[in-house]
Formats: structure tokens, C-alpha cells, sequence
């Protein structure tokens, strides 16, 4: 029991990551707003960075800029170089998500999926 | 002299170049505002690409692999870019595919895109081009990613840009955006699992050190995130429902070049995980090809066969016939035999081929009388018999027509099917192309023996529109009848990449 | 916005020594932390804040559209440019050492180089969404609505 | 070049000339060059040395695309005889459609002949389905298209059988070359059944009559050359001496003839003694001696000339009076005397009688028959007689004449050349004998045969006679079986007790075949859950499942 409570506990990155990559696909799943879902989304890809960053993370490693002083421990950068490219990916994902939205808005009047599902279906010719 | 060192700058920089002309073109379109230049820009680097991607298959076919460190830095610390026999075969369908589809652009995009944004149109299908590239010829997990996600945003926007004439697109863009998103990120967390487990994101790398540690846990995590996440961009069953949505409302040259590009390149980064990266040494990986992907392979073809000859717009049939097709790739990468795997290979590209061209003639009809509603195309082919023709040609591709390239890829299915003992799935393969018949068959009752409508009005389809989609049709139906080169380039891929299959199979 | 005079007053002062940290951290990046993903984004606020208080249109009479659009480009093409040359002189892609007499000193060179690319590209693809998406508001961010 | 040439299968003459057809001015120019294409197309293999040409691989299949023997020469030869006379009949028509679909019918079925692999026979087989199918819609109309469409479905359906007995015998022996073979496994009986539907044999049939009547007036010439010959072909090829085939060969030979005796439409009716002719045929093919396998191939070769023939008749006949329902014709002699005339040949070619080409060639097949097939397929003439020499004779010979035009000109030179075909071989066999593939020499005219068929036909005649005394002949009452509505009341109840579990059968499988396509629909259908646009959310939540059946596969 202690031994689950310890791995449980010793892990606690990997549960965040799994918390917030559930939080966010839930969001996905559940909310009919076009944002919310963009949101969501956010909260998802955040999760994933979370879960490079804290895999790369040595404890008590400092940020791997060369200092000049001897016997230092530095994190293991690569997972974070990484990450920097995910995030950037995850910008433009979100700013052509918002453009979208914007241009749904426009033209739809709504950002509600469920609204514009019924538009979909009225204006559907048999 | 000159001509000489060009050479020898252009075999050097070979597997680098295929990506960089495409790439450095893009913003070249951006800052040129013209839409004639940006146009001229973007066909003459798919067309370098496309000579430099034959280059390369040429020159891996002659001294096999090719490896291209970036930045000098050496290959499992830095990035590697690596044409093999397998790449090599897939590099030249895409880079061939864009090169028809831009001047295909040129005709039909003035529907789509106002001039003023032209420029932005095609240096986002540059980009495009580039990232599947890209994801192609790295040799780089982590670059794979990137690369992938650099054509997907390009493609989003691709698909977007219908939203002109139907706000549909929109919505159609939105959705793609959101489940493309969530299998790359699954896709990238499966990486993670990879980099955990291994300390290394060099494809060759990480196959060596995955075949002499045993598989645990976290490889095998790593092995799910990565299916479902792929499994996701090629449109594998219940996980297609973004495509045919995103194929219908984009204009008609981004829905020509996706269908036969991106799912394709996904296929590709489905089989070099599975064959080259995972190996399939761990029995769990050979037991869920076996017990998932198959099943979903099969269903797929079955479904979205049957889902299609309901259909009444033509563009969505065929964008469900493009989820069947990829059923029949993913059986074939399941039989987990050289001839399966040859098969998939063989269909990607010859279904690239047929599907491009198909779309294209498609859209050609789509132009003309304004709707792709079979409803309201009734008796078009007499009005357009030539148009109706290459769309016939085409849909005899799909049901498997001996002389077609589809016969080819089926032909190549069914005897790979044979070879690994499994009649049932030859007998579900020739089954299925009744359906594929029934939709086909639906088309050519409606165009050629509706009443028609005497009202309609056709309107001219521009030449730039009409060369390229023929042009593509003639390499289809050329592939169908001297399949060699492609049965070999196949054949060759496939052998190259099943040494690592050890004791699996049967 | 005419009226918030503490905003104006207060971005006037802050918006130079945000554009000098920008240049620092891109400058600065080659031999510690810093670098044109952030230097760019920093960068790019200076400006998003100048649109913000003082209005998009007097925004794009500082930075036309049509500058940001190239400069966007510019800095792909920069990045891009600085590893073909890297090419044409014999090197790999990206590989900087024949920038310099010594490898290391061409490193420093070619990073330089790419990082400034990045920088351009990220500050104005930041400000292009961000007038993006800000253009299209109706009016101007009126005072009630603070 | 001269390999490449010769390495072609004549049936690519046939291909390009259908290729360059739109090309053509369509007028005289083309119709000479139609023309030229049968007469090409024999020239080119007339005179080769027999051997495998064109032998290529394919996919890693070693194919011959062209092999030349006495059989195969032989039916060439009768493919382009069958083809120039289709042709020359058509030569007043305008319609590039059915011109192109009629050369690469033609074109196909000759490759099919030439076929030395299994592959390759396949490709054509398929081929002339494809291409045959356009001269039955050639005619236009919901009936045609119909009848199109069943005819299609049967066709391409025998050709996916054949691809699936290909295959399995591949599986089983590693080759793929079409000699002759035993009923020993699941692949022969499967390339069989193949072969049989396209033969028509009795229950795997009815597309034929089905199909044919429903063509265009040319059309219905072309396909009754080809289609049933290929298979017949393809019988005497693959099932040489296959002793079931006789038993099937008596019934084909006689089941079809009531049919054909209560048909009103003449060209159906025609359409069932094809049927019957080919059960003759394929008696031959099951006996399989050399005599046999030369009556039955020599009776292919003829009767490919007289069918062709009557259809060319009759389609005149058609044309000319608008009508083919022998209850709205009569007296035609007066009004189409040429037609008269050679219809006369081609019915007393059908029946056999001495003297016609039907004869010297059935004649082989009897006489290698044992006495009982003998005495069948001796009554089986008599009903030839009674459906093809009576009942079209009432027609031409008797009754007022109906207002109708004479064939045209080249309509009647075609017809002319077929009737002096049948005529030939009737009058100088040998002539004939010479090309058959095995060399057993035979004596048509001698008096065992000659008799036999005499008491035949003379039989036929006085049934026939009887008939009409006592009021049965059948176009009373048109369009039906003849035998059931013959079977008097008491038989019609016992029709229709034996009728009722069929029809209730017949309607549960509607009634599942309904249920069956609205529930896939339903299914499927735009609006289905398959194929409805689904919420992205829901899209999502797929993907969360199929990652949730993985990760649960890890841990099995």
C-alpha cells in the first residue's frame, strides 16, 4: 500500500499530465462552443508539454546555460527544446482554430456546433 | 563546369533540397504579391521537387540509402534526413501530385479565392507540399511531428479556403483543425513515451535500441498513442468522420492534392513506425495489428463502401470511397507478410494516382454545371461526355478494372491475401468491389441514362483545368498497364524494411 | 481610448524599454537564455500594446500590413537563406561553421543569423494575428466598456 | 517489328480500329473501313505458323496473349466471318456507339479465343461483357435498359467466377494456362460454372432470351455471334470429353424449345433455339471423341453464319414492318420476298435439313452419340422444325400480308452472303471438314443420317400440322410458356399448387431483400449514423475509445 501510495505519489507529473489531457479532451467532447473546444484543446496540448517538461527535468538540475562553474547539474534540455517547437505549433493551431471561429461567427451567426449543426440540416437539399 | 559543380552541389544536397525548394518558395509567394508570379513561383518549385524526388528515387534505387545530416551535426545527436527505398518510392507521388495540381489551381481557384489572396493560397499549398515532405524524409521522430503539423495547419487553411463558395468549408476546416490536432498530439506523446523509454528520437536509432531492450509498458504506450494518433490523420474507421466533410467543401485542387498526399504520408509514417521503428518484435504490436487494425481495416472498406453508394454528391462518394481505400491499405500493412506490405505500397500510389485524378475531373464537372449534386447532373454525360469519361475511367480505377492501376494494387492484395493463407480476406476484397461497383454504377446510370435537364447551363472548363487532370489519368491508366516500376519500387521497399520481422506472422 | 491619458502617459514610457529588453534577449541568446522565439514575441508586444491603446489603424500607419506580411517572409526566408549559404559554401544544411575562420566563430555567425530570422518571423506573425483578429472588431474599444 | 506484330493478338486490330473509329468521318469512308477490320484482322493470323505468340509478363505472371491452333484459327475465322456480316447489316447506321462497342465486342471476344492463359482469358471474358451491354441499351427505353442491366449483372457475375477459379487453380497447380481440364476440385467446377452461364446452360439461361430480344435490330445480330460462341469456345477448350455435359447438353437442347414454340415475339423466340442449338454443342463437347469435338465446333462455326441470319431477318423484318409479334404478322413474301428467301435458308439451316450447313455439321455429333443421346437429340430437331421452319414460315408464307418495307440493300447483301455461307457448307462439306481441328474423315451424306433427319423434320411438320387442327398453336395466348398454359385446367392448378411455395418463397426474399436495403440504408444512407456528419465532440470521443482498446490490448 505504501509502495502505491509512494509510485502514486512519486509520480505526480504523469498524473497531472493525465488530469489536464483528460480535462481538455472532456472539454472537447462536451462543450458545443466552437472556443470552448479551442480551449480545450489548449488544455490538452498544454498536458503534453507538461509531460516533456517534467520528463527532462533532473532534480535539483539548474536551466543548462553554460555558467563556468564546475559540477553543475543541468536538466535535460532537448525535451525542452522541444517543447518550445510544440508550443509554437500550438499557437498557430490556435490562432487558425480562432480564425476559423471568427469566420464561423461571420458567416454562421453562431459559434454554438449544435446551432450550426441545424442550420446544416435545414438547408440541406434532400 | 558550372553545369558540372550544379550537379554535384544538387547530388550532394539531394535529400535536403527535396524539401527546401518548396519550403523557401512559400514565402518567396508571400512577398510576391502578384498572383500570376506567385503562381509561377509555386508550379516551377513543384515541379523542382518533383525532379529532385525522382533524382533521389533514381539514386536510391542505384546505391540504396541516403543519409543527410543537418547542421553537420552526426546522425543519432543531430537531425537526419534518410531516403530509403521506401521513402524514396512515396517522395515522388506527392511532389508528383502537387506539380498537376497547381496548374489545376490556376484554373479552378478563381471560384474559391479572390485574386487579391491568391498568394496566400498557394504558398500555404507550398506548404503544404513541404511539411508532407518533410515528414516523409526525416529520419527525426520529433521532426516527423513538426513537419506533420506544418502541413496540417497548411492544410486546414486549404480546406478553409472553399468557404467562398460554401460557409460550410468552415466548419469543415474546424473539425479537420480539431481531430488533426488531437491525433498529433497524440502522436507526440507517443514520442514522448518513445524518447522515455529509448533517450533518442533518430528513427534508426531508436529501432536498434527498441530490437535489443525488451519492450515494456512505456514502449507499448508509446505504440497506441502512435497508432491512434496516426491512425487518426489517415482516416482509419471510426476515426474518419473529419474527411469527407473536409474533401467535400474544399476547393477542388486542395481536395485532388489532400486525397492523394495526406492520408497517403500518413500511411507512410504508419508503416515505418511498425515495420522500421517498433519492428513488431513484441508480440503485442503483431497481436494488435491482428486484432484491431485489420478488424478496422475491413469494416472500413466495408462501411464506407456501402456509406458511398448512397451518397448523392459525387465529391463525398468519392471522399468515402478514399476511407474504404484506406481500408484496403491498412489490411495489406496488417497481413504483416513482404506481399502486404508491397500491396499497401502499391495501392497508395496507384490510389493516389486514380483518386487525384478523379477528383480533379470532378471538380472539372463541378465547375462546369455549378453542382456536384448527382441529383442535379442528370443525363450530364451527353452534354459532357469527355469529362463523364475520365470519371469513369477513374471509377473502373476504384472498382479494380484489369488494365486500370486499381486491378494493380487489388491484384497485388488479394495474391498477398493468398500467399498468407487468409481466403477470407481475398474472397472480402473481391466482394467489396461490388461496392465499389454499385457507386461507381450509380454515377454512370445517373450521367448517362437520367433525362436531362434541357435548362442547365455549362460553363467552359478552362484548359489549365483539363490538361492536368487528364495528364494524371494518363499516368493512372500508364500505371495500369506497365505496372513494373511501381510493383518494384513497391517490391524493393517492402523487402528492405522486413528484416527487422522476426518470428511473427504465419 | 482618447481619454485614458495614465495608459497613453504610461505605454509611451514602457513600450521603448520593452522593445530594448527584445533586442537584448535577441541578441543574447547565442550564449545564454534568450533567444528569437522570445525576443520576437516580446517584441511583438511592444507593438500589440501601442495598437491597443492607441488604435489598430494608428498601429498599421506605424507598421503597414503590408510591411509585417513581408517581414514575415523576410524571416523565414532569412533562416532558410542563412543554411542554403551555408550550402553553397560547401557545408551541410545549417551547418554555420564556414560562416567564420574558425568553426566556432562561424557558429556564432550563422546563430546569430537564424535567430534573428526566427525573431522577425515570430514578432510579426504575433502581430499579424493579433490585427487580425483585432481588425475586425467593429469600432474602436470604447471607455464604458473598461 | 515483325515479332512485335505478329506477337499481337488479332484482337487488337479489332481495339484500335474501335479507338480511331470517332476519329473517322462518319459516312462511306468509315463504312469501307469497317469493313476492312474483320478482313485485317483474319489476314493478320490467317496464314501464321501455329505456335504461342505475345508471351509477356505481367505482374509475374507469364501471360500469351496470343495462341494459335487449330481450334482457336478456326473460331477467328468464324469471329471475323461473324463480324463482317454484323458489320456489312449495320452499314446503314450512323451511331458511332454502338459501331465502336460492336469492334471491341468483336475485338474482345477474338482475344478471348486467343487466349492461352487463364488471365487473359479473363480480361476479355469481362471485356465483351462490358462492351456487349452497350448494344442491348442501344436501343433505348426502361425495358432495354433493364433488361441491359440483368444481362450485365449475369455476365460480369460469370466473370467473377472465372477470376475466382483462376485463382484457386493457381493456389492448387501454379499455372495459369487454359488447356484442358478435369472436374476434380472446387476451381474447375468454379471455372465451369463460369463457362456454363455464359453457354447458357439450362436454369443459368434465362439472360438470354432476356437480353437479346430487347437489343437494337443489329445489335441482337452481333451478340448472338459472339457471346454463347466465346463460351462454347471456352467449353471445347477447358471440358473436352467432360462426360456431364452430355446429360446437359440433351437438356439445353430440349428445354428451351417449348419456350421457343410459345413465344410471340419471334426474336425471343429466336433466342431460344440459340439456346438449343448450343445444348447440341455442348453434347458434343461431352462426348469428346475427335468426331465429336469436330461436330461440335463445325456446328458452332455454322451456326454462328445461320443464327446470325435469322437475327438478320428478323431484324429486317423489324425495321421494315415495325413490329416482330408473330401474332401481327403474315404474308411477308409478298412484301419482303428477298427477306423471305433467306430466312427460308437460314430456318432450314437451323432444323438440320440435308442440304444446309446445319446438317453436315450436326450430323458429326450424332454420329458419335450413343442411341439413346441419338434418338433425344433427334426429337430435339423435330422441335428445331416445328419452332424455326414452321413457325416463321406461317409468318413469310401464309396469312394477309402486312404493309412493310424490304430490307435495305446492305442489309440484304449481308443476309445474301450468310445465306450462301450456309449453303456452301451445306452443298460442299469438305470444304468445311478441312478446318475442323481434328482430321477424322466423315461422310455427311449417307443414308442413316440424312433419313433420321427426314423423319425428324417430318415428324415436326405433321406435330405442327396437328397442333394447328386442334387450335393449340401457341399465339392465342402470347407471351407464355407454351407447355404450362398447354397443361389444361387441371394442370394449371397443379402449376399453381407446385407455384405457391415458390411465389412465397419468391416473396420473402423480396420482402428480405426490401428490409435488407432500408436497413442499410438506414444505415448508411446519407442521413444513416454512418455517414451522418457527427459532432466533433463525438468524433473526439471515438478517438478516446479506440486509444482505450489499445491501451486495453496491452494488457492482454
Amino acid at each position: 500500500m505504501a509502495d502505491l501510495i509512494r509510485s502514486i505519489a512519486g509520480h505526480y507529473n504523469y498524473w497531472m499530465f493525465v488530469i489536464l489531457m483528460m480535462t481538455g479532451l472532456f472539454i472537447v467532447v462536451s462543450r458545443g462552443n466552437l472556443i470552448k473546444k479551442i480551449a480545450g484543446l489548449n488544455i490538452f496540448q498544454t498536458s503534453v508539454f507538461l509531460f516533456y517538461i517534467s520528463m527532462g527535468k533532473v532534480t535539483g538540475g539548474t536551466a543548462p546555460v553554460n555558467t563556468g562553474r564546475a559540477g553543475e547539474v543541468y536538466s535535460n534540455p532537448l525535451p525542452h527544446v522541444l517543447i518550445l517547437t510544440a508550443i509554437v505549433v500550438g499557437i498557430a493551431t490556435t490562432a487558425v482554430g480562432l480564425a476559423l471561429a471568427v469566420r464561423i461567427k461571420e458567416s454562421y451567426g453562431s459559434i454554438e456546433e449544435d446551432v450550426i449543426e441545424d442550420m446544416h440540416r435545414t438547408e440541406r437539399p434532400a | 563546369m558550372i553545369a558540372g559543380a550544379t550537379a554535384g552541389f544538387i547530388a550532394k544536397h539531394l535529400p535536403v533540397l527535396v524539401v527546401l525548394v518548396p519550403l523557401m518558395a512559400a514565402p518567396a509567394c508571400l512577398i510576391t504579391g502578384n498572383r500570376h508570379a506567385t503562381w509561377a513561383i509555386a508550379t516551377l518549385a513543384s515541379w523542382t521537387s518533383f525532379a529532385l524526388t525522382v533524382a533521389l528515387f533514381i539514386r536510391v534505387a542505384g546505391q540504396g540509402p541516403l543519409s543527410y545530416s543537418l547542421g553537420g551535426w552526426a546522425a543519432p545527436f543531430g537531425i537526419e534526413y534518410r531516403a530509403d527505398a521506401l521513402n524514396a518510392f512515396i517522395l515522388p507521388l506527392i511532389a508528383g501530385i502537387a506539380s498537376f495540381a497547381l496548374p489545376y489551381a490556376r484554373g479552378s481557384i478563381g471560384r474559391d479565392v479572390e485574386p487579391r489572396q491568391q498568394n496566400l493560397f498557394y504558398s500555404a499549398l507550398l506548404l503544404c507540399l513541404a511539411g508532407l515532405l518533410g515528414v516523409t524524409i526525416t529520419g527525426d521522430v520529433f521532426n516527423i511531428f513538426v513537419f506533420l503539423e506544418i502541413s496540417s495547419l497548411a492544410s486546414y487553411v486549404l480546406v478553409a479556403a472553399g468557404g467562398g463558395r460554401d460557409r460550410r468549408a468552415f466548419k469543415a476546416a474546424f473539425d479537420y483543425l480539431i481531430m488533426g490536432t488531437i491525433g498529433a498530439s497524440f502522436f507526440v506523446i507517443g514520442i514522448g513515451f518513445l524518447y522515455m523509454a529509448t533517450g533518442t528520437l533518430n528513427i534508426a536509432d531508436l529501432a536498434h535500441r527498441l530490437a535489443t531492450a525488451p519492450a515494456d509498458r512505456t514502449v507499448r504506450m508509446a505504440y497506441g498513442f502512435i497508432l491512434v494518433g496516426i491512425g487518426l490523420k489517415l482516416a482509419m474507421m471510426p476515426l474518419h468522420q473529419w474527411l469527407p466533410n473536409a474533401y467535400s467543401y474544399a476547393p477542388p485542387a486542395v481536395t485532388a492534392f489532400l486525397a492523394a498526399t495526406a492520408t497517403k504520408v500518413s500511411l507512410y509514417v504508419l508503416i515505418r513506425f511498425l515495420y522500421t521503428v517498433f519492428g513488431l518484435d513484441d508480440p503485442f504490436e503483431a497481436q494488435t495489428l491482428k486484432l484491431l487494425v485489420m478488424p478496422l481495416g475491413i469494416i472500413g472498406i466495408f462501411a464506407a463502401s456501402t456509406v458511398a453508394i448512397f451518397q448523392n454528391d459525387i465529391r463525398r462518394m468519392f471522399a468515402w470511397s478514399s476511407i474504404a481505400q484506406a481500408g484496403y491499405m491498412l489490411t495489406g500493412i496488417a497481413l504483416m507478410t513482404p506481399q502486404g506490405l508491397a500491396a499497401s505500397l502499391v495501392n497508395i500510389v496507384n490510389h493516389g494516382l486514380t483518386k487525384g485524378a478523379l477528383f480533379m475531373a470532378v471538380g472539372m464537372l463541378t465547375l462546369a454545371t455549378g453542382t456536384s449534386r448527382l441529383s442535379d447532373l442528370r443525363g450530364i454525360g451527353r452534354t459532357m461526355p469527355w469529362t463523364m469519361a475520365a470519371i469513369l475511367a477513374g471509377g473502373l480505377g476504384l472498382i479494380g478494372v484489369p488494365l486500370t492501376a486499381g486491378f494493380i494494387s487489388k491484384w497485388a492484395l488479394v495474391s498477398a491475401a493468398l500467399d498468407a493463407g487468409q481466403w477470407w480476406l481475398a474472397g472480402a476484397v473481391l466482394l467489396s468491389s461490388l461496392l465499389a461497383l454499385g457507386y461507381v454504377w450509380r454515377i454512370v446510370e445517373t450521367a448517362c441514362f437520367g433525362k436531362a435537364d434541357e435548362t442547365r447551363v455549362i460553363e467552359p472548363v478552362p484548359l489549365a483545368m483539363v490538361i492536368p487532370a487528364w495528364g494524371l489519368l494518363a499516368v493512372s491508366l500508364y500505371a495500369g498497364v506497365q505496372p513494373a516500376l511501381i510493383m518494384e519500387g513497391a517490391n524493393a521497399a517492402a523487402r528492405s524494411l522486413l528484416p527487422h520481422l522476426t518470428g511473427v506472422g504465419g | 481610448m482618447e481619454h485614458h491619458l495614465v495608459l497613453r502617459v504610461v505605454s509611451k514610457l514602457i513600450i521603448p524599454p520593452i522593445l530594448l529588453f527584445g533586442l537584448y534577449v535577441q541578441f543574447h541568446g547565442d550564449h545564454g537564455a534568450g533567444g528569437g522565439f522570445q525576443a520576437g514575441v516580446i517584441i511583438a508586444v511592444a507593438f500589440i500594446l501601442y495598437g491597443l491603446v492607441f488604435g489598430i489603424p494608428r498601429l498599421l500607419r506605424v507598421l503597414p500590413w503590408r510591411f509585417i506580411r513581408a517581414s514575415m517572409a523576410a524571416g523565414v526566408l532569412l533562416y532558410a537563406g542563412t543554411g542554403a549559404a551555408s550550402m553553397l559554401m560547401g557545408a551541410d544544411y545549417l551547418d554555420y561553421a564556414p560562416f567564420g575562420a574558425t568553426p566556432v566563430e562561424g557558429q556564432h555567425l550563422g546563430i546569430l543569423l537564424v535567430e534573428l530570422g526566427v525573431g522577425i518571423t515570430v514578432a510579426s506573425v504575433m502581430l499579424a494575428i493579433f490585427i487580425a483578429f483585432a481588425a475586425r472588431l467593429p469600432s474602436q474599444i470604447k471607455d464604458e466598456e473598461w | 517489328m515483325d515479332m512485335l506484330f505478329q506477337s499481337l493478338s488479332p484482337a487488337f486490330i479489332y481495339l484500335a480500329a474501335a479507338l480511331v473509329l470517332p476519329l473517322s468521318p462518319n459516312g462511306r469512308v468509315r463504312a469501307l473501313v469497317l469493313l476492312a477490320v474483320p478482313v485485317a484482322a483474319f489476314a493478320s493470323f490467317a496464314a501464321m505458323p501455329y505456335g504461342e505468340y505475345g508471351q509477356i509478363r505481367f505482374l509475374g505472371l507469364a501471360l500469351t496473349l496470343f495462341r494459335l491452333d487449330a481450334l482457336s484459327w478456326l473460331f477467328g475465322l468464324a469471329f471475323s466471318i461473324a463480324a463482317f456480316l454484323a458489320l456489312l447489316y449495320a452499314l446503314h447506321l450512323r451511331d458511332s456507339v454502338q459501331q465502336a462497342a460492336t469492334l471491341i465486342y468483336a475485338g474482345a471476344a477474338t482475344g478471348a479465343v486467343f487466349a492461352g492463359d487463364l488471365v487473359t482469358l479473363f480480361i476479355f471474358w469481362e471485356a465483351t461483357a462490358l462492351s456487349s451491354v452497350l448494344l442491348i441499351w442501344a436501343k433505348g427505353g426502361e425495358a432495354s435498359y433493364k433488361a441491359g442491366m440483368r444481362y450485365l449483372v449475369v455476365q460480369v457475375g460469370s466473370g467473377v467466377l472465372l477470376f475466382a477459379g483462376l485463382a484457386m487453380l493457381w493456389r492448387e497447380t501454379g499455372s495459369l494456362a487454359f488447356e484442358a481440364m478435369t472436374l476434380e476440385s472446387l476451381a474447375t467446377w468454379t471455372i465451369l460454372a463460369a463457362f456454363a452461364i455464359k453457354a447458357a446452360f439450362p436454369l443459368l439461361g434465362g439472360w438470354l432470351a432476356d437480353a437479346y430480344p430487347r437489343s437494337t435490330v443489329t445489335g441482337a445480330v452481333t451478340l448472338a455471334a459472339f457471346t454463347t460462341k466465346l463460351a462454347i469456345y471456352a467449353l471445347a477448350r477447358g471440358f473436352p470429353g467432360c462426360d456431364i455435359l452430355i446429360p446437359v447438353g440433351v437438356a439445353m437442347a430440349l428445354l428451351p424449345l417449348p419456350y421457343a414454340l410459345g413465344a410471340d415475339d419471334l426474336r425471343k423466340s429466336l433466342a431460344y433455339l440459340l439456346n438449343s442449338q448450343l445444348g447440341f454443342m455442348v453434347v458434343g463437347i461431352g462426348i469428346g471423341t475427335p468426331l465429336a469435338i469436330n461436330g461440335a465446333v463445325g456446328h458452332a462455326f455454322a451456326h454462328i453464319i445461320y443464327d446470325g441470319l435469322m437475327f438478320m431477318a428478323l431484324g429486317a423484318v423489324l425495321a421494315g414492318a415495325g413490329t416482330i409479334k408473330e401474332s401481327e404478322l403474315g404474308g411477308l413474301c409478298k412484301t419482303m420476298p428477298w427477306t423471305a428467301g433467306f430466312i427460308l435458308i437460314g430456318a432450314l439451316s437451323f432444323a438440320a435439313l440435308p442440304l444446309t450447313s446445319g446438317f453436315v455439321t450436326k450430323s458429326l455429333t450424332f454420329s458419335a452419340a450413343t442411341p439413346l443421346v441419338q434418338d433425344l437429340l433427334y426429337a430435339a430437331s423435330a422441335g428445331v422444325f416445328m419452332a424455326a421452319v414452321m413457325k416463321t414460315g406461317r409468318v413469310f408464307f401464309t396469312g394477309t400480308p402486312v404493309i412493310s418495307a424490304e430490307a435495305p440493300l446492305a442489309m440484304r447483301f449481308a443476309m445474301g452472303l450468310s445465306a450462301l455461307l450456309s449453303l456452301g457448307i451445306g452443298l460442299v462439306p469438305g470444304l468445311l471438314y478441312r478446318l475442323l481441328p481434328f482430321d477424322t474423315p466423315y461422310q455427311p451424306y449417307s443414308l442413316h443420317p440424312v433419313l433420321m433427319q427426314l423423319l425428324a423434320s417430318g415428324a415436326g411438320c405433321l406435330i405442327w400440322l396437328a397442333l394447328a387442327k386442334l387450335g393449340w398453336l401457341p399465339h392465342e395466348l402470347p407471351g407464355m410458356p407454351w407447355l404450362c398454359r398447354k397443361a389444361g385446367t387441371t394442370g394449371a392448378a397443379i402449376a399453381d399448387a407446385a407455384k405457391r411455395p415458390w411465389a412465397r418463397f419468391a416473396r420473402w426474399r423480396k420482402r428480405l431483400l426490401d428490409t435488407g436495403l432500408s436497413r442499410t440504408f438506414r444505415m448508411a444512407g446519407p442521413d444513416g449514423p454512418l455517414a451522418r456528419t457527427l459532432p466533433v465532440g463525438s468524433m473526439a470521443l471515438w478517438v478516446v475509445v479506440l486509444l482505450g482498446v489499445t491501451l486495453l490490448l496491452t494488457y492482454l
